[in-house]
């Protein structure tokens, strides 16, 4: 699964993307954040507030409660300040 | 309905004239158009946006479909850039048509309160005393709730 | 600030370019331009505005000056014209700037009110059916209502 | 004393504009109105819903209780349908 990283979720990362093989028991959305912040110390500080972190499956806005199946690219990143 | 998210130049002017030509006979136009700001006490040297761009056209796609059915709209552009700009440079232009003005204002304004908050844009700032990523602000989120 | 009532055809376009390159810095600007309607079930032929351009430029200014101290507008233009236009011809436009987007939505908006109940001018349509005076309409005068 | 005549106002009276000399006794707009009704049946048609006639005294909207003193024209005309 791809997984793309935007603005200072990206500069903590230091990383825009990878692709990494998931645990059959990361189901959700949340449990992939859960998993990424326990690989390391920059990881465990970027995704300290998780409440703030949006997420999208294959580019579609989603929860953090969404089911994984299936889906090809996960994009989490901050809140959005276009416009 | 036209969507466009994209790293080429703006010309608001250019764009307008072509929206209006093909919306003319609706009567009412109402756009918008947000530049790069830079005031003497709160001086910015350059805005560079970063953007996911596909989920950027499908969020705007559904911010303006939106829009259209909830006023009628005749017609629906959002124009929205990212990469490097300058101040007085046009980050983004919406337009909306209607037989009526408050319908075209309203979705005007529609359009910007939700894609303030819901299109994947994110704003870095480079002042005099350096590079900063713009905070989310709970205006924001304030005006974007009026609509529901 | 700049007020004018014309004869002369308008270019929305080049009117919208013209302002932001002089406003770009406030940030926001919002636009409206008013056409001639024409729609498949109220069709008109032309329109023709009359005016009374020494009292129309002393309104449109009066009104232009209150929207600019209400709402801190960095500028504000108003291009009103009179004479014959054919349907999709642009009609007005009123550009508002401002450090924020809600004050030059608000100013754009608080503009149109005003000038359509305000300003000198007289609105007559060709139809199929003949040629009539348009009626002032209530729902103007309770738009404009609401700023007070 | 000028005075201007706009949109159907104009039309039923035949007329622009028009030069008056006024009796002493016409001091306010409603007076001069009143004077131009009583003129001919045109005129008395044409102001007969005086309260929708709008007034404007040298380019500048009054209401009718304004005194006519010292002004040069006076627009008389229906209600505005700009924008």
């Amino acid at each position: 699964m791809k997984i793309l990283y935007f603005a200072w979720l990206r500069e903590r990362l230091n990383r825009g993307e990878e692709e990494v093989d998931l645990p059959a028991d990361i189901l959700t959305i949340a449990d992939l954040i859960s998993w990424l912040a326990d690989r390391d110390e920059a990881a465990a500080l970027a995704f300290e507030k998780r409440a703030l972190i949006k997420t999208a499956l294959d580019a579609r806005l989603v929860s953090h409660d969404t089911p994984l199946a299936g889906a090809k690219v996960v994009a989490l990143f901050p809140p959005m300040t276009g416009g | 309905m036209d969507i466009r998210v994209t790293q080429a130049p703006l010309d608001p002017g250019a764009e307008a004239n072509a929206f209006i030509a093909r919306a003319a006979h609706a009567g009412a136009v109402a756009t918008f158009t947000g530049l790069v700001r830079s005031m003497p006490n709160d001086s910015i040297l350059s805005l560079t946006l970063e953007c996911y761009p596909e989920l950027a056209i499908n969020q705007l796609t559904a911010i303006a479909a939106a829009a259209q059915s909830r006023f009628a709209l005749a017609d629906v552009t959002i124009i929205h850039r990212y990469g490097r700009m300058l101040p007085g440079e046009p980050i983004v232009q919406v337009m909306a048509s209607a037989p009526h003005r408050q319908a075209a204002f309203d979705a005007a304004q529609l359009l910007m309160d939700h894609l303030k908050t819901d299109a994947p844009f994110w704003k870095q700032e480079t002042t005099p005393a350096g590079t900063h990523w713009v905070e989310a602000k709970s205006a924001d989120d304030d005006a974007r709730a009026r609509w529901q």
